[in-house]
């Protein structure tokens, strides 16, 4: 070539080249324009709501416990969460209430609480509200001007916000929450013997012979339920693991099917690949809402669904795995006279070993997190116990447990997965 | 009939998580696994379509549910269930309310103002959630309730408790949701979604209104599985009616509120369900 | 005793070996050497049958190897034992059961599934490792041995099957000089210890040089050369390799004794 | 060569040596076949009795569901035109939430994956935080994050995007870093010999190498994210998963809207499929396919 | 000029190069040999900066070298150009990028990011894999090259480095004789026409011989030798390379003139 052709192509070339690296990055932000104007993600910081989000994270790792007093009787219900199971038997309370004719309660930083036919906020910083609910309204009074943002009131109804509780009142009921750091009662609900005991204490009782009793309070536990959600958690792994290796049994002998050197059947092999792949397209979203009309709710229609589409996935990938072995490997064995079975077994079997067990136990720890969905769907794990506490969207300290408990659960599987993939395939050195 | 059942299973649906409603109908699968003597389990599917598949594909027997997913079940094979009793209110009526309601800062006061704005349905299984309204709402105002005929919008937030969230955050203008009606608009009514909604402090009743409200909608039906043996029928049966006497705090933790307790009914009660359910298919 | 005759072999329109013909009358060590492409794989493949003749015979003691059909024909790889370039054992078994694989034709396929070898052969295995130094690796899977002792495994796996003429596929082309060294000297103690007939392809002239007793060169498939290496000389060489005058390659020889390498390497040559 | 001299006895202290540990080996196989067996059947039987129906008596019904659906579904096969025009747009949304989140995940994987790389990270000792922080972005099923994100910023389809993106973080970054410690140090040693800096030896030096790798991941995370949008769809967070989680719970009535998206769902997933299978074996040449992790 | 002052360097308990010392004072071409291990590589490496020496120093016209950091290393980086043995290179890439990566250092990052280089680099990129004789190749991508061109593309990026010295790690190890050959003689061009010091690793006694000025002997991280490519005797060899007379590397010589390959070697050296 001729040196000054040479240099132009090649000044050429690279002013090419800078064009594409430069149109890789337009069309992505092109394309993320677009994305932002169709997905409306400006009109996002007018719908998200800070509250929400304040709420889910202080909720997350607080509690809240609420004192409530039955406006036409005069009676107080003191229970955490608000909830029947959380209820602090009548007469007793945390010592942040004190409970008698008239009950007062200390929110602290100097917020207090009086109940009674005239119900009383002490707010500090701005005065002293009061309330004398009866059928016409609540009736409340305010220190003079206007009602600042806290304050959120009607003539049947008043709330007030502050840092260190909520409290409202209408004409039935009048209501303070108390937000404490925690998961309260996580250990023991208060009907227990076992509330409010120290490590040391419970390890005397555990000692005295009470273990089992003691395990059996903390287990069927009513707020936090350990041995339901314990069996959730079985019920999730359960699936994953029938699932993928119920998958990986039925896929084997369709694999060979489906792979050019073992199968020469074009027709058959054609007819093998369309059905992986439907399988595969069906995905396990549909067989889930299919099988449930045939099994119902439960782990076992969670497995059949992961185990039909996993069925379609290792067809495909066993088949493609089958169509790469080495051919050194069988040629050494042929060139020894061995016969075609021993060919498959020496020559083809030791290599396929590794990548199927590789490939299943991946799909081990992925599946896992299917199968939390598939729960959600159908009703099954802990993956249904999840979906309903977020739909509640109160609970979210269970949420927040239930996420923890599954984070965990993917990451041990994926731990196991990896440590028995190594033991398996880089360990068993005879390879028998 | 005379063949015998190895297993009796209940399923169950309801704002509340799958963990406290296990607990709460504890009290009625220990009483129909004495009085049958065959193991009984409660299953909480994830969505009203859970229990309609269960019931339809035979792995579920009985069930509390709303009365257009009991049409659903009975569109599909009018041969499954048959409704035995229904829910009764405190004051001794049968039945509820779908109410429409909308945040008071947005300026809607009445379906009128919902036009043009965002319309919230909860599940498409759902009575007051969605069948009642999408056949009352479009007679009220003249228009369907398709997308941008009337409504700028119409979607299916999921449930209950969704709808009032999203209708609390902004993310839909108004929303449909069921109430008994009785008591007090400020405490959420006694009985309702709107009442766990207060009462866990999720909303504050202050902020928002009542916007429209159907009339009233046949009570809950019990459903219990055709294919059931007689003796097995007669004794659920038996179990239930009298359960506001027998047991009056398992009677409401089954439906889920105060209830006096539970009364016969017949498929006759929800012929109209049953066509507006029609009237809302292909 | 080993008779080619006329053995041709095209690949689509390509002859890699054409009409190759030659005798071994008694058991010999044979290098075949010549550039890339020119055809030795494809020459010792034909003989073990891993690669089917166009046309020509090739026969062994009276026998028509080219026309064997089934188990004849597996029974004759198992009595003509390929030791390959990149060695070709399973590499994620152990070096035993490697060995074990040349008695494959021998057992029957059921026990062999399942690796139920008789004690006797697991024994015999060992006693070969053994004999090529590398017994202490006998547990090992393959995988986990240097080249030079995979190569080994492979030759034993060749004494193994206990074959007539055992063929190797330049044994040392994947290997460093001094595991050259180690399989090549192996190669030649089976020959004169046991007196069977080794063909090996070599791309070395020296390596054929100092163990063969006979070599044949090879270019664009037909055999150019035939003879003692004493024969081979420079210029034949370089007809064999197509090299052309110019071109040196003491520019990259390793040896040491540059001073006085000549005389060495013809006393190596004399020795054999 | 020394070790050519033969004791007899050492050798048959080898063979039996060999024989013993082979014995113990087969053995040791054995036992773990069993254990497995044992489980898998226990572990069916235990999902059978916790299951509303059991297996033997539902696998009888298991075209019900599908016979009903289809069946209605040619009733009405006129009117299936104007359904799959009808739900166009939410499946072109359900891929947009996928390519979307795809790119974002492969964008700041790539990231990632440099600097979780031993050899490549330019901060040795954030190598194992940020290993642990992908290790929970993996570990995270998309719907938890979807649905906490839909409470907050309400349905639609960012909080599906932002769901799968940080997921696909997760499960890219580790396959990128997998990709890293098989390329070649040669390249960035090459380049580290000439004075470049950080930036340079990794967009010089690395991505060339693995980029066809990058690629064919990023394309199989595409072809998983389609059906994770399709899922998250199903619990409010937009797309076709939504229209078929709708008309599908319906049910009786609306059993041919749901067949009709079922079909242009099933029919994108195998499209997108074939075409990414396609592209993969065009970028990896006839090698090996990636494992395939979600 | 350069000095390298009682220069170590230890891997955990294993001392790769111990206090290597020694001067250059001007330009001249240098051979490094030694056997594997003998810590040739680390000793060019920490030259240019990618490993750290231990302890000691090194330092050009008056530059502690050792000491520095950041910018100013990657500075020092670019004026000491490397060449390794296997090329390193970005295989994907076309050979006038790879060629114009010697220019990193002097450029913006976000510029080489975006392949902006200024014309008049590219153009003298051509210049030199014209001067090298591989210009023809300029727009394939370097993986498409054999290795002998390959290696003349890294060199062509040591030179656009335009270093003050040229580091080269073994340069001709991965390559057939006929492209070792070219690519000493370019190295050997580039310090007889542009007056650059060039210090290369080499594993054969030959090469060294041939093209360089002055020799350096490593054994076990020690420099044993250090003088004129004539005073390295066959004792001297044998030291260095701890072989002992029994082993003989011409079993693998690649060598067609075995006959008379002596007084040819001995006419190369003297032709220098
Ligand atoms: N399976 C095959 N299909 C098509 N052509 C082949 C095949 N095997 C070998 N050839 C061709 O036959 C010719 C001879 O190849 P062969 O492998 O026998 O050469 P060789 O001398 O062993 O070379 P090398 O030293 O590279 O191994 C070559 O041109 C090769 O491309
Ligand atoms: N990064 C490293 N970590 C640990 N030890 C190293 C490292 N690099 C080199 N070594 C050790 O230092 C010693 C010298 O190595 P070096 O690579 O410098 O030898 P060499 O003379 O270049 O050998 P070769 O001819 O094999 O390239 C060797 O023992 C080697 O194992
Ligand atoms: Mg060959
Ligand atoms: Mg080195
Ligand atoms: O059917 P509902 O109970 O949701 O009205």
């Amino acid at each position: 070539m001729i040196t000054a052709t040479l240099h132009s192509a090649t000044v050429a070339q690279f002013s090419r080249k800078k064009r594409i690296t430069f149109a890789v990055p337009l069309v992505i932000i092109a394309y993320f324009a677009y994305i932002f104007v169709s997905f409306d993600v400006a009109g996002l910081s007018e719908r998200i709501n800070v509250d929400n989000a304040r709420t889910l994270v202080s909720d997350s790792y607080s509690y809240k416990t609420h004192v409530a007093q039955d406006n036409r009787d005069g009676s107080i219900a003191i229970s955490v969460e608000g909830e029947r199971k959380g209820e602090y038997p009548q007469g007793t309370g945390p010592d942040w209430v004190s409970l008698g004719d008239i009950t007062v309660v200390d929110l602290g930083e100097g917020h207090i609480i009086t109940f009674g036919p005239q119900v009383s906020y002490d707010i500090p910083g701005y005065g002293l509200v009061t309330a004398r609910p009866d059928g016409t309204g609540v009736n409340a009074e305010f220190p003079d001007g206007d009602l600042p943002d806290f304050i959120n009131a009607s003539a049947n109804r008043v709330m007030i916000t502050t840092d260190v509780g909520r409290f409202t009142i209408t004409r039935a009921r009048a209501e303070v929450f108390k937000y404490s750091l925690g998961w309260e009662l996580f250990f023991f609900t208060l009907d227990s013997p076992y509330y409010g005991l120290g490590p040391a204490e419970l390890a005397a009782k555990v000692f005295s012979g009470k273990a089992s009793a003691v395990w059996q309070e903390f287990w069927t536990n009513k707020m936090w339920r350990h041995g339901d959600v314990f069996w959730a958690l079985f019920e999730t792994l359960l699936m994953a693991f029938l699932g993928t290796f119920g998958a990986a049994i039925v896929a084997l002998p369709l694999a060979f099917l489906a792979a050019r050197n073992f199968n020469p059947l074009g027709s058959l092999r054609f007819a093998a690949r369309r059905l992986f792949d439907f399988l595969r397209g069906v995905d396990g979203l549909i067989w889930t809402i299919v099988l449930s009309r045939a099994f119902g709710p439960g782990p076992l229609t969670g497995s059949l669904a992961i185990l039909l589409t996993d069925t379609g996935t290792f067809g495909k990938l066993f088949s493609e795995a089958l169509e790469n072995v080495d051919d050194k490997q069988i040629e050494g064995v042929a060139s020894t006279g061995a016969k075609p079975v021993q060919r498959y077994r020496f020559g083809v079997f030791p290599q396929m070993m590794p990548v199927l067990l590789s490939q299943v136990l991946y799909y081990l720890e992925s599946n896992t997190r299917s199968a939390t969905i598939i729960g959600a769907i159908t009703g099954g794990g802990i993956g249904l116990l999840l979906t309903q506490a977020i739909a509640t969207q109160k609970d979210w300290e269970e949420v927040t447990y239930y996420i923890v408990l599954i984070i965990l659960l993917v990451m041990a599987m994926d731990t196991l997965s990896g440590w028995l993939r190594r033991k398996l395939i880089k360990g068993d050195e005879g390879g028998h | 009939d005379g063949h015998v059942i190895d297993e009796f299973r209940i399923g169950i649906l309801g704002g509340e998580n799958a963990q406290d409603r296990m607990n709460s109908n504890e009290c009625l699968r220990s009483t129909i696994e004495d009085a049958l003597g065959v193991p009984t389990r409660l299953f909480a599917p994830a969505d009203y379509n859970g229990v309609i598949q269960g019931l339809l594909g035979g792995t579920i027997d009985l069930s509390l549910m709303g009365p257009s997913s009991y049409a659903a079940v009975y569109v599909a094979d009018e041969t499954a269930v048959t409704p035995i009793l229904v829910k009764v209110n405190v004051d001794g009526s049968t039945g509820y309310y779908s109410v429409g309601f909308a945040r008071i800062d947005s300026g809607v006061a009445s379906l009128e103002d919902m036009q043009g704005k965002v319309f919230g349905f909860g599940d498409p299984n759902s009575t007051s959630g969605y069948l009642i309204p999408s056949v009352e709402i479009p007679d009220l105002i003249g228009a369907s309730m398709d997308n941008g005929d009337y409504f700028g919008e119409v979607k299916f937030t999921g449930g209950h408790e969704q709808t009032i969230v999203a209708v609390n955050n902004g993310d839909v203008d108004g929303g449909v949701t069921w109430t008994d009606g009785q008591g007090n608009w400020e405490d959420g009514y006694t009985f309702g979604a709107l009442r766990k909604a207060v009462d866990s402090g999720l909303i504050d009743m202050n902020d928002i209104q009542e916007i429209w409200r159907s009339k009233l909608i046949p009570g809950e039906p019990v459903v219990l599985r055709n294919a059931l043996p007689d003796d097995v029928r007669a004794t659920v049966t038996e179990i239930i009616d009298t359960l506001g006497e027998t047991d009056p705090e398992c009677a409401t933790a089954l439906a889920g509120g105060e209830v006096s307790g539970f009364d016969p009914i017949t498929h006759d009660a929800y012929t109209s369900i049953v066509a507006a359910r029609l009237a809302q298919s292909n | 005793m080993l008779r080619f005759d006329k053995v041709t072999k095209t690949f689509g329109g390509n002859t890699a070996v054409d009409a190759a013909s030659f005798t071994v009358d008694k058991p010999m060590m044979i290098g075949i050497i010549g550039r890339s492409g020119a055809g030795k794989s494809t020459l010792l493949r034909m003989l073990n049958r891993l690669t089917d003749a166009s046309s020509g015979v090739i026969s062994f003691d009276g026998l028509d190897v080219t026309a064997l059909r089934g188990a004849a024909k597996r029974s004759w790889q198992s009595q003509c034992a390929m030791i390959f370039q990149q060695f070709n054992l399973v590499p994620r078994m152990d070096v035993v059961s490697n060995v074990l694989h040349g008695t494959l034709n021998r057992r029957s396929t059921v026990s062999t599934m399942f690796n139920l070898y008789p004690d006797e052969d697991i024994h015999r295995a060992i006693n070969i490792l053994e004999r090529l130094g590398i017994a202490e690796h006998a547990p090992k899977r393959a995988e986990a041995l240097s080249g030079g002792q995979q190569q080994r495994v492979a030759i034993a796996r060749a004494l193994m099957q206990d074959p007539r003429i055992i063929l190797a596929d330049e044994p040392i082309a994947s290997l460093d000089p001094m595991n050259a060294q180690v399989v090549m000297q192996s190669l030649r103690d089976i020959h004169e210890q046991d007196g069977r007939t080794v063909i090996a392809n070599l791309h070395t002239l020296d390596t054929a040089r100092r163990y063969c007793d006979r070599v044949i060169g090879m270019r664009d498939g037909r055999i150019v050369f035939d003879g003692l290496p004493e024969h081979l000389t420079t210029a034949t060489a370089r007809e064999i390799y197509g090299a052309d005058a110019s071109f040196s390659e003491a520019t990259t020889s390793t040896q040491i004794e540059t001073t006085d390498p000549a005389p060495r390497v013809l006393a190596d040559v004399a020795a054999q | 060569m020394a070790d050519k001299i033969v004791n007899v006895d050492q050798t048959a202290t080898v063979g039996d040596a060999y024989l013993a540990q082979i014995k113990k080996k087969r053995l040791m196989n054995f036992i773990m076949l069993v254990v497995f067996l044992a489980l898998l059947v226990s572990g069916f039987y235990t999902a059978d009795s916790r299951n509303a129906g059991g297996f033997w008596d539902g696998i009888g019904n298991i075209f019900d569901f599908p016979a009903a659906m289809f069946g209605e579904a040619i009733d009405r096969a006129p009117l299936m035109p104007g359904y799959l025009v009808e739900y166009f747009p939410s499946l072109i949304e359900t891929i947009n939430i996928a390519a979307a989140s795809t790119l974002i995940g492969a964008l700041l994987g790539l990231v990632m994956s440099l600097l979780v790389t031993r050899g490549f990270a330019p901060v040795p000792w954030l190598v194992n935080p940020l290993r642990r922080v992908l290790d929970i972005l993996r570990a995270i099923p998309e719907i938890v994050i979807a649905l906490v994100l839909i409470f907050m910023l309400g349905g639609g389809p960012v909080p599906a995007m932002i769901a799968i993106a940080l997921h696909s973080i997760g499960a890219l970054g580790k396959l990128f870093s997998e990709v890293n410690e098989n390329a070649s140090l040669k390249p960035v040693e090459g380049l580290a010999s000439v004075g470049a800096n950080w930036m340079q030896r990794m967009w010089l030096g690395v991505i060339p190498q693995v980029a066809p790798n990058y690629l064919s991941y990023a394309l199989l995370r595409f072809e998983i994210n389609i059906r994770a949008s399709a899922i998250l769809g199903f619990v409010g967070a937009g797309g076709i998963g939504y229209d078929l989680r709708n008309t599908m719970s319906w049910g009786v009535g609306k059993y041919d809207e749901a067949a009709a998206i079922f079909i242009l769902l099933f029919l994108t997933i195998v499209a997108v499929d074939q075409l990414s299978g396609l592209m993969r074996n065009r970028l990896t040449n006839g090698a090996a396919t990636p494992q395939v992790t979600s």
